[in-house]
Formats: structure tokens, C-alpha cells, sequence
């Protein structure tokens, strides 16, 4: 599963893509929901549990904290963003 | 050959779509990164009524992707070298000036005359003030924003489509998300998402082609890729029926400053320290800090004999505001003084020894 | 807070891009719609030098899109106007004037002084000019070009990779896709694709960023949408030995024109006309029509005592060039006088009635 | 079969897009390779036979006369544009 980053998470990061195992041979939970996905991205990445307004897209359309994803699926993390 | 005749010769623009631009009221909040590109692109293309909204004075880093300004208009209002520039670019336009914030007070009032809002503001504040007013007052508002390499663009509340707190219901605290120069960007960023605010706000008033309205376009400079994000009304978020009582809108232009508590550690030093307070007389005299030389704001030419002598200079106000924009003013007067604003003025010193 | 501030302090791009940028050398050929915003930006951004090239001179009906010209430049050349306005933008920047078309003679020896050439120009002779000239000299050049609603974008022979040829081998003939001003365009689409090119050319500049090369970005503002076409390189485009013999550079700047048959049938007409031949009085004294008024090009102000009571004046030269500079000029200065520019001049009234 | 239309092509046709028939009822020729497709096409629009640089994409790479095509190919017509 690759997740495209935009605005501070991609700095959080430190790329502009960020790839989630979808098998785990490590016992590590697989995120199934957008909810989890940001549970698990939130471990990975603490600074990304600051951010309050992350929405998360799925195939190019927000999706809600309950949204089932999978492998094939494309995720993008859009954070608000204010300079102007 | 007519001035717009490159246009009105577009089978699906015509001299209709001419007519409604001349028509066409265009609110653009903000003269800075955003607000430039779009301008001098929605006033050569002869839109009749552009509204003009600043308070910022423009300063060196500005130059680096604020096109329209020049070294010699360092120091000036922002508002009156923009007019000046664009009367020049267009004399048909005709030109609102708003020397003030948007705020919850003036909001309503001011967007209710225009078609719609550019939203070139680089503060999350004054964003969600936007879009509550918009809601209420059920007028389209052409979002950008910035970060590094990339911009984000939108249309929000058109023709009651989604709005910005359909992508962000809250405002993100000020620790969670950078706000203002916090963040670079690359000079260009800004010129490209600009010119697809005008295009957008053009299409708006035109009737042409397909308004980015639930859909968030993300722009990738580095890639040159542009990405849409499709996204629903919550219909919740079009039951507004106020303003919130505070936005809190932020001066984005940052002024070097020092909060109160390492102030009171220099006053405590006992160091020989230069401070003006410049607040008014009757204020001055009301309460002040013994250290304190009072050269109110608008009498701030008698600075001069005060700090001439001094390599460093704190400046203080009651709540940190009025000091600010003293410093700016200061340091374009006197380049080799290092100003500092004491954040939070006096209220916050009271605060901290009661 | 140094002037570039925001832009150096972009990890990705730093005090490192800043330096580069201000040893880069860019051209930009053609002041018009595309190459005014992508100098407005690079310009502002600081790099070290830009070369100008551009002979027409301001018309109204360019301010629509041409964003950097006032309503009081009209009738200037743009090349002075630019190098006015960028100078006071950034005095740091070293520009170097062309007052000339581009042309087969001169592209080689100008080319070779730049890193790379930014193609703003209106036509197609001049684009595979370009192309040619970068090709033989190994420069990249960034692409632009526009079409009403529409823009392209790419960069052309950078490190070795696919060259405009490689898209489109040979040069459309004039009846097969409009030039210049026949199709019109909408006055922000240029502001769109000149800061994408000087987006593209930063990245050559800094090495930021994936350059847009082998791939044509085709970018659609009505529906905000933008399409990459791969395309591969020809390994026969890069074999080019020398130029070819002709590109026939074409002025877009439209003048109102009458055929050399047409203008034959307003001679047969018997009528008395006023037609002004602005070649020089040699050549006027070798050949010229009984009908004719001899004031040479540079000495255009005798022209006064002619026209002042005409209301329709014909111009004329030996191949149609002269006589349409001459018609620019004169419709500045006579703003109530129709002037028509007779195609062909005497080479082409020779070639009907020898 | 849909093509998109890019720079004259689109004023030609009059449309952003145009659709090509891909199995025939009527007994016309169903274009297989992109040349096919030019000669359909200028047979329907003869002022693209004008153009004797157009190139054509297909599925967003740009596609020598031999290629073959089918109905799931997304397909463009780029002419080259001059307007600066």
C-alpha cells in the first residue's frame, strides 16, 4: 500500500510517498479501515497524532474513519495547509 | 482591435463572458503571494469591480515571489501600491480599498457586496472566517494555500456545494500545523496557484467550463503533478447561523519579538535597556514600566532622539499589536537597530506580576 | 531576514539552489504572454542573469494578458519597458537586451551564452528555431505554448532526451494550424503556462525536482485538468549538423493588411487614395507608383503633412516588412486614421503587373 | 472508443472529446492500428487531413502510425499549438 504525502506530513515523513506493509510477517496489525491506518501511521510517526485535520483520501476521495481499504487501494494523507 | 478582442473571439468565452466579467465583483483577501498573480490577471482581463484587502507593509523577503512590488516600494502600504499598480494596468477597473484584517465584525459587511471571494490569505484564522461568512451569506470562495513545493486549490460553497469544513471541520491549533512563514516556498509556487485562483473566480463569473467545486486540487511543483480529491458537502456545515465569536486573525509578517517572560528576565538583569511604550499619553500614564520611554504610535518620528545611540530596542504596547507594527515601521527606518516586540505587550507582563 | 528567506530555508532547495540560481543564465525569447510572467518570477527569485529578446512594441489589445504593461506603455517597445520594470524588481540582476527577431544568423551566437532558453514565443518558424539552434549547441530549452482554453508545456533537449522534433518532425505548414492571433486566448492561460515554464527552468537550474523532459504536459482550464504524454526520443533529431536555410521568422503582432491584388484593384479604382512608401529615397527613386509618397521608415514624422487629412492611408516597402513596422508606428501616433499594410510590398505588385 | 481532443483538433471537431464507434453494425472499417484510426477520422473530419504533424497518444504515450489500438485505449489527438 503506497500513501502519497502532502503538505506537512510529507516533512514529517521525509518523502513524498510512504509505503505500509499489507501482509505482516512481523505480527505487526495491518491497518483494514482509515481509522486504523491512521492508528498505525500515528505509531510510526508520532508527529503525525498532532494533526487533528489530516483528512485521508481513498482513490482520489476523502474518505471517513470507518472506510475499509486495501492493498490495492491509493491513499493520500492531505493535511490543511495556510501559507498564502 | 479591441483590448479584449484576444477573448471575446473565443467561441465559449465571447462578448458575453466579457460583459460579465466587466460586471463581476471579486473580493481578493490578502495582497501578498496569492493575491498578486491573481490581480494582475482578473484585472487585465477586465473585471469591473475589484475589492482590495491588506494592512501588511511590504518588506524585502516579501520580493522573492510578490511580483508586484519593487525595491522602491519597500516600506509602503501594501494596499496603496497594488491600487497604484493596477489603476495604471487597467483605469476602467474600478477599485475598493480595505485598509483592515477581515474580522468577524467587518466580515458580513464587506462580502456581501462582491460576487465572490479570492481567498489569499496565509493565516488559518482569517481562512475559516472566509468560509463561515461565505456560508452565510451563500457566496462561492476560490481557496488557495501554499506549502513549500506544493499548493493546494479549491472552490468552496458554490452553488451550495461542499465548503472548507467539509476537508477541515476545525481549525488546526497553532502547534499542529505551521502557520505563515514558518513554512517556505519556493518563489514560483504562489504565481501558479494564483493564476489558477483567477481562472477559477473567472470561470465562476463566466459560466464557462467546470468550477473546481468538491474537488481539492493538489499541485506538486517538484513532480509537476497536479492531483484532485473529490470530497462531499456535510450538509451540517451549511447550518451556520453566526460567526464564531473569536477567530483570532493572525499578522502573518513576522516581526522579531521576545516574549514577556524572557523580557522580564532582560528587565531583571538590570542591564541599561532602551524600551519604548507606545501606547498613548493618558494610557502611558495610567500604568507603566519605570525603564519606559512613551512615543506614541502615531508620533513615532520622535523616536529618533531616543534610540539613536542604541544597537538593541524593545518595543511594548498593551497587547503586543500595536508594538508590532511600530517595529516594522522602525526597522525600515533605522536598518542597523535590531527591534524586538515584546509579545503580548502589557497584559501579559501585568500577568506574569500582578 | 534575508531577501530569498523563504525559499533558502526550504530543505530541498536551500542556500545551495539560491547560489545556483544566481549563476544561472536563462534567455527568454518573446515578451509577450508567456515570457512576462515567467520573468516576472524568475526575475524575483534572483536569477543571476536574463536575456530579453523582443522587437514589437506595446498594443492594447496585449494588455489582456501581458501583465507587466500599464496602459501608459502603449506604443513603447516592450523591450525597454521590461528592462525598466524587472530592474527596479531586483537590482541585482544582469539582464542583456536583443532588440532583434531571432534568426539563423544570430541564434547560434546568442544561444551558446545562456544555460537554457525559455521558447515565449507566438509562432512556429521561431519555436523550430529554437529547437535547432539548443539541439546543435546542447542547451535545454523549456516549451510553452498556448491555444484558447489550453497550454503545453515541456522541456526540450535537456541532458540528451526527446527535442521538439521528436513530437513534431517537421513545421505545420500556415493553412494547416493558426499562428499567433488568429486563435485567441484567455487572458490567465499564459499567466498559467509562463510560471509552469519558470517553474521547469528553476528545476533545470537547481537540480530540484523531476524536469519535465520526455513528457508533454497538456494542461485544460475549463475543466482544470492536466494530461503527461511519454514520448521517446528520435536519435535523428539530435543529428542535426547546421541549421536550415530558413525559418521565415513571422512578427504576430497583427496589422491591418490589404492583399497586393486587392490593393491593384483600389489603384485601377481611380479614386484618389493616400499611400505612403517608406522605403528609402533610393530605392524609391529606382522603381516606385505614381500614386506614392516617399517618407523613408526613419524618417516617419514627415509622414504629418500627408495624412493629416486622410482617413484611410495606404503603406508600403519593397517586401512588406518595412511598411508594416511603419503601420505599428503610425497607428500609434494617428489613432483615428485607418492604415493598411500592402502584403508583398513592391516585390509583390512587380510580380502581378511586371 | 474515446479520443480527446487537444488544440485545433478540439475546433474542429467541436467538442473536447469524440467517440469512435468500436464494433460496426453499419459494415464501416473499425480502425485497428492509429493509422487506421487518422484515416477514419479524416474521412469523418476532412479538415484533420490537413494536418500533417498531428501526433497522437495513445493510453498517454505517444504512438508510431503502427500501433494497434483497441476499445479500452484511451486515445488523444495532440496537434502542435503556436499561441504564446
Amino acid at each position: 500500500m503506497t500513501i502519497l504525502l502532502f503538505g506537512i506530513t510529507k516533512d514529517i515523513v521525509g518523502a513524498p510517498t510512504l509505503s505500509v506493509p499489507t501482509s505482516s510477517i512481523t505480527g505487526k496489525k495491518i491497518p483494514k479501515t482509515v481509522k486504523e491506518l491512521r492508528t498505525f501511521l500515528g505509531n510510526t510517526y508520532p508527529e503525525l497524532n498532532k494533526l487533528s485535520s489530516l483528512a485521508v483520501a481513498v482513490n482520489n476521495n476523502y474518505a471517513e474513519d470507518d472506510q475499509i481499504i486495501n492493498s490495492y487501494d491509493e491513499i493520500a494523507l492531505i493535511p490543511p495547509v495556510s501559507g498564502g | 482591435m479591441s483590448r479584449y478582442s484576444r477573448q471575446t473571439q473565443l467561441k465559449d468565452f465571447g462578448p458575453e463572458g466579457q460583459q460579465r466579467l466587466s460586471e463581476g465583483k471579486i473580493l481578493v483577501v490578502g495582497l501578498g503571494g496569492l493575491g498578486l498573480p491573481a490581480l494582475q490577471y482578473l484585472n487585465a482581463m477586465g473585471v469591473g469591480t475589484l475589492g482590495l484587502m491588506d494592512q501588511d507593509v511590504i518588506e524585502l523577503h516579501n520580493l522573492q515571489r510578490q511580483v508586484l512590488y519593487t525595491e522602491q516600494d519597500l516600506g509602503r502600504q501594501k494596499l496603496e501600491v497594488v491600487h497604484e499598480k493596477l489603476t495604471a494596468q487597467n483605469s476602467n477597473t474600478h477599485f475598493k480599498l480595505y485598509d483592515t484584517f477581515l474580522t468577524k465584525d467587518n466580515a458580513l459587511e464587506i462580502i456581501n457586496e462582491y460576487d465572490l471571494v479570492i481567498d489569499a490569505t496565509d493565516n488559518f484564522p482569517t481562512r475559516y472566517l472566509i468560509n463561515d461568512a461565505c456560508v452565510l451569506l451563500k457566496k462561492p470562495f476560490v481557496y488557495g494555500a501554499l506549502h513549500s513545493f506544493e499548493g493546494h486549490v479549491s472552490v468552496f460553497n458554490y452553488q451550495n456545494g461542499p465548503t472548507y469544513r467539509c476537508l477541515y471541520p476545525n481549525m488546526p491549533s497553532v502547534e499542529e500545523v505551521p502557520n505563515c512563514s514558518e513554512n517556505g516556498v519556493l518563489g514560483v509556487i504562489p504565481g501558479i496557484i494564483g493564476t489558477f485562483q483567477a481562472l477559477e473566480a473567472i470561470k465562476i463569473l463566466t459560466g464557462i467550463g467546470e468550477v473546481l467545486s468538491g474537488k481539492l486540487l493538489l499541485f506538486d511543483g517538484l513532480s509537476q503533478s497536479s492531483t484532485k480529491i473529490g470530497f462531499k458537502l456535510n450538509p451540517e456545515n451549511l447550518k451556520l447561523t453566526r460567526l464564531q465569536d473569536f477567530y483570532e486573525p493572525l499578522d502573518c509578517e513576522v516581526v522579531p519579538a521576545i516574549s514577556a517572560a524572557d523580557f522580564q528576565l532582560v528587565l531583571d538583569s538590570k542591564t541599561d535597556i532602551t524600551l519604548l511604550d507606545v501606547r498613548t499619553e493618558a494610557e502611558f500614564n495610567d500604568r507603566n514600566l519605570k525603564e519606559a520611554i512613551n512615543v506614541p504610535l502615531d508620533r513615532l518620528e520622535l523616536a529618533s532622539k531616543h534610540i539613536n545611540a542604541a544597537d538593541k530596542v524593545y518595543v511594548l504596547c498593551q497587547s503586543g499589536k500595536r508594538s508590532e507594527v511600530a517595529v516594522k515601521q522602525l526597522q525600515i527606518q533605522y536598518p542597523n537597530i535590531e527591534f524586538f516586540n515584546v509579545l503580548g505587550g502589557m497584559n501579559q507582563i501585568t500577568a506574569l506580576c500582578p
